[in-house]
């Protein structure tokens, strides 16, 4: 399988008033061609602005360091002309709030349509066309009305369809999907899903699904990257992952989660709370709140280690791996 | 303490807020500042240009012009504080029991009468307002206050409707916590953002208020020195002695400016809406 | 159209109680209007006579009762003392203030679009701050004092335009509009330091919208992302703001008319006040509140035009 | 001077109506509008401006202020004064095509004694009855003798309008006005300007303009700038601080004169502090006229001390003539009036920037004397008022000026008359004044009236300050001008170059 | 059985719809839609249902923070919906509620002291010392340090700010508490260490709580037994072990297969739902879920099923399940 983007020490930092913070710091990972790649990971570890990085629409005050390789050219060498023919064609992307994420002024149809007249050089007759038929393809009934409505007038699942069928109207080559489900209840979620699965199935596009949720990363991802803290701490397959998983975080994670088929009388839980961008420990990031830290852990921030096809932050694995 | 660093860092907040300080030191100061009794006429001095004794020229009387300007500043700090205080004195109260209440007082009583005050032009209603209760700087402030309460009465109002559904007034309510309690210790002090904000940009208002009534004759009695009246005598000069009418109306800019500076960076800073 | 119906119903109430206080307040002005009226001149009979002509002499409620009842079939009533229908006397004011409004409005659009796009999409640059605290310097310049150092300026150390002189559009085109530079751009920069700044936030406030992040990942440049999805969406409390404006000119330029000697509505108001004309003063202050109102509902129907969910009931400016 | 010739080489906004149309016209500012173009029912100086264009009087003043025929031919009086017959012009038209005659005098005569809204009615109070004794000849029969009477006749309660308009427009006469003057009514928008075109068939003489139209101009530096700039061609009061910009423009000239009025503090005789006499002439004395004249007026105005002008039949310049303060005697009155440490009043001012001044100076000249004054402004209306109440200290209002002596003194001091805000009441001088209003021989009526001046300045009842100018600024191509001491423009005889 | 301590029945809250410039009322919105519940003393009854269905609303007209439309809650002995409005305050004492965000339900204004000491104070709960020994045992109780007394809630990460929450909760000693969603808006990590400190708490306390979430595994860790509500109406209560290991409403099936589980290649059954939760406004006649219900049969469209006990206090609302047709 092709590797189609390629993330190298992916820096991004942020001008604030209490400074400039580094919120990504260090991301190296990598999707193949068709591959569905869960990014994990508690609220303001980083998720978002990788993407967001990737796609270069940080908002005014981030700057991003690294590389960024898609298709094998550099995103951050593009100019901004350059990089407007890549976004919405070769890489699309799906936010978490499908209330928001749609225009309310203008028509569920022309929002798709101009993606598709920006991108395909087709009439305004072939893109209404293709319009509907995207919207056929996420399964909306009535395509045809829907076409003409507001997205205050659809649902929350609809619209989360509607953004599918933006993000899918010009065959993106990889689609980021940060937190597309979050916003939707279970029952809606489980179509959404279903009906992302189904489309990725049908057209072989990569994807990046960006999510809290360790039970959809099972569903949907072939591999995943644990992140926090703004750095990857785990990398592996999504079987290897709830089978073994090696990085403490990791671990105390999937243990605090109570869980709808088996019982436990406590959970376990991870002590403390996540660091602020500004006030990042020396040594391991994780360390303070580490059940399992030695002294070197507060000491030296430790790499990312190589452990047959598994990748992973932690000192307690220093021997056992090698670089990555 | 983190709101204040935050505030010194927006640059024009602070120019606003230097130049505020810098009139109140010289509201206090007027005495030491100026170096004429703003009041005393030379009769042999008339109309002189800005020189090195008289730096802003004298007016049509041989008063100081730049003693006048420095006295006046009291009267302005006094226009913008007070004409907004009573402004709030009338406007919070009703908006807080107003918005709290709701119903058939709030929708018909109040907001009618506060959209028929506002459907009167300003300069007419505070005109209007100011020949009732007679000329005078004190009526003129209860007149202008008076047209400005309808604005802290809506401000007031929508921030209380958009708190009385927060959480913690329904936690509040849910310990037992009585209405009076709860529009004074939770209500007003969350509300009070918005309405500081408001305060600051009406005071720079409640200036050009107070000069605009003083311009149409119906401002502090004379002598004394505001910038208005100032204005509205120098308006006679405007051919013969330009600068009797520019001095006054810089200080009128400058002040006015501070507040609207300072009213932009609060609002920069303590508003949550612009905070992003 | 059901809509504006309600809409206009609503206006009711407000119009009344703006009736009320109009009669209340004049009606509290020390000072008879007979005694304003007969001046210096008057024989105390002259001036009972007078009173009772004017209706002075009858309970107040009555007299505003009467009033109402003619107001309602239309009739403004007669001036006090212009002994003109007040309508006849609002109608020749109306126009120059009307006119004087539209200009004061154009050059507050004209500046303040393309500085608060700018501005809004310059956010944080020198440009910005520029167009920032040039905007709160025009907010802060009373419009009276720089009509006055307009006029020092353009009309009597130079003479390039005249410092007034209005004469109705039809009579004399170039002289009218040559009359209307001067007062026009005195209140219109004021007015455009307003709205440029409400422009800027209201857009700052939608380009942080996530449906901006959709537009610009969709591969939507910058200049067709600010004008094709964040100004419609920014128009809103611009919308409401510039209502607000035209409302508020239409019957508060009475220093700029004063000032400028142009024969508008706003001095009309005043110039009644002073004179005690009751009956002018209220039957003005009614229209320029129906004005008020015409305004808020031309305002509300653009809304509905701007926003979809209006019509749908979903108040998107609430 | 002479550098601002360029505003009327600047043919862009000079009088841009004249060439596209040819027509002649002359554009005169006024400080405020005219509110009735009914003589009937006017109160106000702008009204008598454009009466001056729209109608004729029985009498009219000359340059030198004295009463002349107008559209009387010549009249007689009895010995007692008490009937006078008048012979009319012949062959005068009203605008609307009716004849001007006995009947149509009568008619106005009527009208102002006793028509409801009359505003006449006071001055006229002494005509017993009007008849018509043929079609060119009235005869009016006096309840007693009125020395005023021509001159009141050669004012508003003079003019004759068409008793046919009247009938036909009623209550609407006002906005439909017509008279015998040099020009007929237009239009007019209240608060902007009124028009009026040549009368083609004027009884007096060729109109020589076309048009004359009367703009309000509030603001006086604009009204000067229109001046320099040609849109106005004369304007009616010229403010004094735009006196040297007037004046230092080659193409305009400055018409200043003396005009009739006074202006003065009632100071309340009947309360206290001024119920005092001598601290009524503590503050009398204690005005510097000349000091106020210099500061305010440029010198455009002059001091007073009594309420006759030059030109008037009782002036007398000695009377007139303030006496410079003087501390010693100013204190000596405090002390005489139980105040040696000074004391306090209100003044009372009304809302215009020039007041304002005038009441800082004032305050200024007490202030070294322990006189100590506020002032509070009220607003025109209500200055009124609170002087018709009596409810003040001291207030500052004057008048405007009559020709007659009487008209210029009887309301303000005799007891319980109609202007004497002030109350003053001395027997003495109610009978020299009211004596003087029947005396027909000129020189008793002046020694009558010195006697008056004396008296009341001796009791201070009202404080005189100054006269008045008449400030008219004109483009020196306007010809055929002649200033009359009542400071109305006569339009009949103007030209424009 | 014990004698419940709460009993509702038949509650209803309808929240006018104002349409148009008059305000007029245009329709109701059915938020709650009759309701009976009852809570029995030492028990957590769980409520869970989509966003929409009417969860806080229930808890929040129990609590007679809005004044329900209908119904009676019966509450020791008194009806809570018809007490006079000052009774029903010192009512409040009993009744405490823990909100859902952390970050809205603290007055940002006052330090946690304030908003500890204000609960005993309008009740005049003990003295001036008294109150505050109490508060400083009750802040360590939930896990904080006396020190945290005096800040504000700006300067606590979420899931402190949810513990002082539920300080204010327990600090009058209630009988019952409300928990809407207390967990929903905090991470997973510190999610587990505020659903730990619920279970000491209601062991030490002895805490009888109503506990309102969206998510079964939260729902199922805490609670003894399980309302689930659809469109403002409970379709199924039961034991927890019951109604998880016998769902028997088909709403109640479709939502606990639709959670995603975390364990990949595991293949599920699932039903998947067609189409989207009804407006509350406007909804569906008979058996609200029937549009959305793979076996609904014309009887769904028209008759409205009630709440019946299928055995072992397993209640069901829906005609199928009540004459045995499915899942029996
Ligand atoms: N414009 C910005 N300026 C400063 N800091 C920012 C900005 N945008 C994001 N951050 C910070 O970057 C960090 C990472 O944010 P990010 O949105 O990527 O988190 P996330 O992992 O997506 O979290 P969530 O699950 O809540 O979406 C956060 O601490 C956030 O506060
Ligand atoms: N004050 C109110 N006025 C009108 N409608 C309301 C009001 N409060 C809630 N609703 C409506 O009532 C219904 C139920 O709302 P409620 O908040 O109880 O749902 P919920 O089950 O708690 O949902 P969530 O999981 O999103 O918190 C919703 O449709 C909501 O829009
Ligand atoms: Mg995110
Ligand atoms: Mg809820």
């Amino acid at each position: 399988m092709t590797t189609i983007l390629e993330v190298e020490q992916l820096r991004t930092r942020f001008r604030t008033d209490s400074g400039v913070v580094s919120v990504v710091d260090g991301v190296d990972f990598s999707i193949r061609a068709g591959e569905t790649l869960g990014v994990v990971g508690e609220s303001g570890c980083g998720k978002s602005v990788t993407s967001l990085s990737i796609m270069r629409l940080l908002p005014p005050n981030g700057s991003t360091g690294g590389t960024i390789r898609f298709n094998g050219k550099n995103v951050l060498d593009l100019s901004e002309k350059e990089m407007q023919g890549v976004r919405g064609n070769e890489i699309a992307m799906i936010f978490q709030e499908p209330m928001t994420s749609l225009n309310p002024l203008h028509t569920v149809g022309k929002q798709i349509e101009e993606a598709v007249m920006l991108h395909m050089n087709v009439s305004k007759a072939q893109a209404k066309e293709r319009a509907i038929a995207m919207l056929k393809a996420v399964g909306m009934p009535r395509a045809e009305e829907i076409y003409g409505e507001f997205p205050h007038q659809l649902s929350g699942g609809m619209r989360q369809r509607v953004m599918i069928a933006m993000a899918m109207s010009c065959d993106p080559k990889l689609i980021i999907a940060d937190e597309p489900t979050t916003a939707l209840d279970v029952t809606i979620q489980a179509q959404i899903l279903d009906l992302m699965r189904d489309l990725k199935e049908k057209t072989g596009t990569s994807i990046m699904l960006i999510t809290h949720d360790l039970g959809v990363v099972a569903e949907m991802c072939d591999r995943v990257i644990v992140m926090y803290a703004g750095q990857v701490v785990e990398e592996t397959d999504v079987d290897t992952l709830f089978e073994s998983p090696k990085h403490p975080y990791t671990i105390g994670l999937m243990n605090s989660i109570p869980e709808l088929d088996e019982e436990r009388e406590y959970l376990e839980t991870i002590p403390g709370a996540v660091p602020l961008p500004h006030q990042m420990p020396v040594g391991c990031r994780f360390a303070p709140r580490c059940t399992q830290a030695m002294p070197i852990c507060h000491e030296k921030p430790p790499e990312l280690l190589q452990l047959n096809g598994q990748k992973c932050r932690c000192w307690l694995y220093e021997d056992k791996g090698e670089e990555a | 303490m983190k709101t204040v660093r935050k505030f010194l860092r927006n640059g024009l907040g602070v120019i606003g807020a230097v130049i505020i300080l810098g009139l109140i030191i010289v509201a206090i100061f007027a005495p030491q500042i100026a170096p004429f009794d703003p009041n005393a006429q030379d009769y042999n001095k008339i109309l002189i240009a800005p020189d090195g004794e008289h730096y802003f020229g004298t007016d049509d009387l041989g008063r100081d012009i730049f003693s006048r300007v420095v006295y006046g500043a009291r009267i302005s700090i006094e226009a913008a504080l007070i004409s907004v205080g009573i402004a709030m004195l009338i406007g919070v109260p009703i908006g807080l029991l107003s918005g709290y209440y709701r119903g058939f007082w709030d929708e018909w009583v109040v907001m009618r009468s506060v959209d028929a005050m506002q459907a009167f032009p300003f300069l007419i209603l505070a005109l209007a307002i100011s020949a009732v209760l007679g000329s005078g700087f004190g009526n003129a402030m209860l007149a202008i206050g008076i047209g400005f309460a309808p604005a802290f009465v809506r401000i007031t109002r929508g921030q209380v409707l958009s708190l009385r559904n927060m959480e913690y007034i329904h936690a509040a309510r849910s310990v037992g916590v009585k209405d009076a309690r709860i529009i004074f210790r939770h209500i007003l002090p969350n509300a009070l953002n918005p309405i500081v904000i408001q305060a600051t940009l009406a005071m720079a208002s409640g200036i050009i208020a107070e000069a605009s009534l003083s311009y149409l004759g119906l401002g502090v009695q004379p002598p004394t020195p505001s910038w208005g009246s100032m204005l509205n005598q120098a308006q006679t000069l405007m051919s013969v002695a330009p600068y009797a009418t520019f001095y006054p109306g810089i200080a009128i800019f400058l002040v006015v400016l501070g507040f609207n500076l300072l009213g932009d960076g609060l609002q920069q800073v303590l508003d949550p809406r612009a905070r992003k | 159209m059901m809509f504006v119906f309600r809409r206009l119903l609503l206006t009711i109430p407000i119009l009344l109680l703006v009736s009320i206080m109009t009669f209340s307040l004049i009606h509290m002005i020390p000072g008879d209007p007979a005694r304003v009226i007969l001046g210096q001149e008057a024989t105390p009979e002259a001036y009972q006579a007078l009173r009772s002509e004017l209706g002075l002499d009858q309970p107040i409620v009555v007299q505003y009762f009467s009033w109402l009842g003619k107001v309602i079939q239309g009739d403004l009533g007669i001036s006090i003392t212009d002994r003109v229908p007040v309508s006849q006397l609002i109608m020749q004011r109306l126009p120059a203030t009307v006119e004087l409004t539209i200009g004061t409005f154009l050059v507050a659009i004209l500046i303040a679009f393309p500085a608060g796009i700018l501005a809004a999409v310059r956010r944080g640059t020198w440009i910005d701050y520029t167009s920032t605290f040039t905007a709160l310097g025009g907010m802060s310049i009373p419009s009276f004092w720089l009509a006055m150092m307009m006029i020092i300026f353009f009309a009597v150390n130079n003479q390039w335009l005249p410092s007034s002189g209005y004469v109705p559009f039809l009579e004399n085109p170039t002289q009218n509009l040559l009359a209307m530079v001067l007062p026009c751009l005195a209140t219109g920069l004021r007015e455009s330091a307003v709205l440029m700044r409400m422009l800027r936030s209201s857009l700052l406030d939608v380009v942080s919208m996530d449906f901006i992040r959709t537009a610009k990942a969709k591969g939507l440049n910058e200049a067709r992302t600010i004008l094709g999805h964040a100004l419609r969406n920014a128009m809103v409390p611009v919308v409401t703001t510039s209502g607000l404006m035209i409302a508020g000119l239409l019957g508060g330029l009475v220093i700029t008319e004063s000032i400028f000697s142009i024969p508008g509505f706003g001095r009309l108001i005043v110039e009644s006040v002073f004179k005690r004309d009751y009956v002018t003063v209220q039957g003005a202050i009614l229209v320029s509140a129906v004005l008020v109102v015409i305004v808020n509902l031309a305002v509300d129907i653009l809304y509905a035009v701007i926003d979809p969910r209006i019509k749908a009931g979903k108040g998107a400016g609430e | 001077g002479g550098g601002g010739g360029s505003a009327s080489t600047d043919g862009g906004n000079t009088a841009a109506p004249a060439p596209a149309t040819g027509k002649k016209v002359i554009n005169i500012g006024l400080k405020a509008d005219p509110p009735s173009m009914d003589p009937n029912s006017s109160t106000s100086l702008y009204d008598r401006q454009v009466y001056a264009s729209l109608y004729d009087k029985l009498f009219d003043i000359d340059t030198d202020g004295k009463v002349v025929p107008m559209l009387a031919e010549s009249y007689e009086v009895t010995p007692d004064g008490k009937t006078y017959t008048l012979k009319l012009k012949q062959g005068v038209k009203f605008h609307d095509g009716t004849d001007f005659d006995a009947e149509a005098v009568k008619f106005n005569f009527e009208r102002n004694m006793t028509g409801e809204k009359s505003r006449r009615k006071g001055e006229l109070k002494f005509v017993d009855s009007v008849s018509v004794v043929d079609a060119h000849t009235v005869k009016i029969q006096m309840k007693e003798p009125f020395a005023p009477f021509l001159s009141v006749l050669t004012d508003r309660s003079g003019i004759i309008v068409s008793p046919k308009a009247v009938q036909e427009h009623g209550e609407q006469y006002l906005n439909h006005p017509v008279g015998t003057g040099p020009f007929t009514f237009v239009e007019q928008v209240k608060g902007d300007h009124v028009t009026l075109k040549k009368n083609e068939n004027y009884w007096n003489g060729t109109v020589k303009v076309d048009e004359v139209n009367y703009k309000v101009f509030t603001n006086g530096t604009a009204k000067v700038q229109n001046l320099r700039s040609g849109m106005l061609d004369i304007i009616d009061d010229t403010p004094v601080k735009e006196i040297p910009v007037v004046k230092g423009d080659g193409n305009l000239q400055l018409i200043a004169e003396s005009g009739l009025g006074f202006q003065g503090i009632y100071l309340n005789n009947s309360r206290a502090p001024f119920d005092n006499k001598f601290l009524r002439q503590a503050v009398d004395r204690a005005i510097d006229r000349e000091a106020i004249v210099k500061v305010l007026f440029n010198g455009y105005a002059a001091p007073a001390h009594t309420a006759f002008t030059k030109g008037s039949l009782a002036y007398n310049e000695q009377l007139n003539t303030p006496i410079a303060p003087n501390a010693d005697e100013i204190k000596n009155l405090l002390a005489q009036g139980g105040k040696p440490d000074g004391f306090g009043f209100k003044l009372y001012i009304t809302t215009s920037p020039e007041n304002e001044q005038l009441g800082a100076v004032l305050q200024n000249m007490l202030k070294q004397y322990n006189i100590n004054v506020t002032l509070e402004k009220l607003e025109y209306g209500q200055l009124i008022e609170t002087g018709d109440k009596g409810e003040f200290d001291a207030l500052q209002l004057g008048w405007s000026g009559r020709l007659d002596p009487d008209l210029n003194i009887h309301d303000w001091v005799v007891t319980g008359a109609n202007n004497n805000n002030g109350r003053i009441s001395i027997p003495q001088l109610d009978e020299l004044i009211l004596k003087a209003r029947g005396e027909l021989d000129e020189a008793k009526r002046k020694a009558l009236y010195d006697e008056a001046a004396k008296l009341l300045q001796d009791e201070a009842g009202y404080a005189y300050m100054y006269h008045q100018y008449v400030l008219l600024g004109m483009n020196k191509k306007v010809t055929g001008f002649t200033f009359v001491p009542d400071g109305i423009v006569r339009t009949a005889t103007l030209d424009k170059q | 059985m014990t004698t419940p301590l709460l009993e509702v029945k038949g509650l209803q809250q309808h929240f006018p719809i104002k349409a148009g410039f008059l305000k007029r009322t245009t329709g109701h919105v059915k938020a709650v839609d009759g309701i009976d519940l009852t809570v029995y003393p030492g028990e957590t009854l769980g409520i869970v249902g989509e966003s929409g269905c009417g969860k806080s609303t229930t808890g929040r007209t129990i609590l007679r923070l809005l004044e329900p439309t209908a119904g009676e809650v019966w509450f020791d002995g008194k009806d809570l919906a018809k007490l006079p409005k000052e009774e029903m305050r010192q009512m409040r004492k009993d009744l405490q509620m823990i909100f859902q965000d952390p970050y809205a339900s603290l007055n940002p204004r006052m330090t946690i002291k304030q908003i500890l000491l204000e609960s005993l104070m309008v009740h005049n709960i003990g003295t001036k010392e008294e109150r505050e020994r109490t508060i400083e045992e009750i802040i360590q109780v939930v896990g904080l340090r006396k020190e945290h007394l005096n800040r504000h809630p700006h300067d606590f990460s979420g899931g402190q700010r949810q513990r002082i929450g539920i300080a204010r909760a327990l600090v009058v000693k209630p009988k019952l508490i409300i928990a809407d969603e207390p967990v929903s808006a905090l991470d997973v990590s510190i999610q587990s260490q505020v659903l730990n400190l619920l279970k000491d708490l209601k062991k030490e306390f002895n805490l009888t709580l109503m506990f309102i979430s969206h998510d079964l595994s939260v729902v199922k860790h805490l609670c003894d037994r399980i309302a689930v509500m659809y469109l403002g109406r409970v379709v199924e209560i039961a034991d927890k072990r019951m109604l998880f290991e016998n769902p028997s409403h088909p709403y109640t099936r479709a939502l606990l297969s639709a959670v995603p589980v975390a364990k990949p290649r595991q293949k599920r059954d699932r039903i998947l739902l067609t189409g989207d939760l009804p407006s509350p406004a406007n909804p569906p006649s008979g058996c609200t879920f029937h549009p959305r219900c793979p076996y609904a049969t014309e009887m769904c469209k028209t008759q409205v099923p009630s709440l019946s006990d299928i055995g072992e206090g397993q209640l069901v609302s829906c005609h199928l399940v009540q004459s045995g047709e499915i899942f029996r």
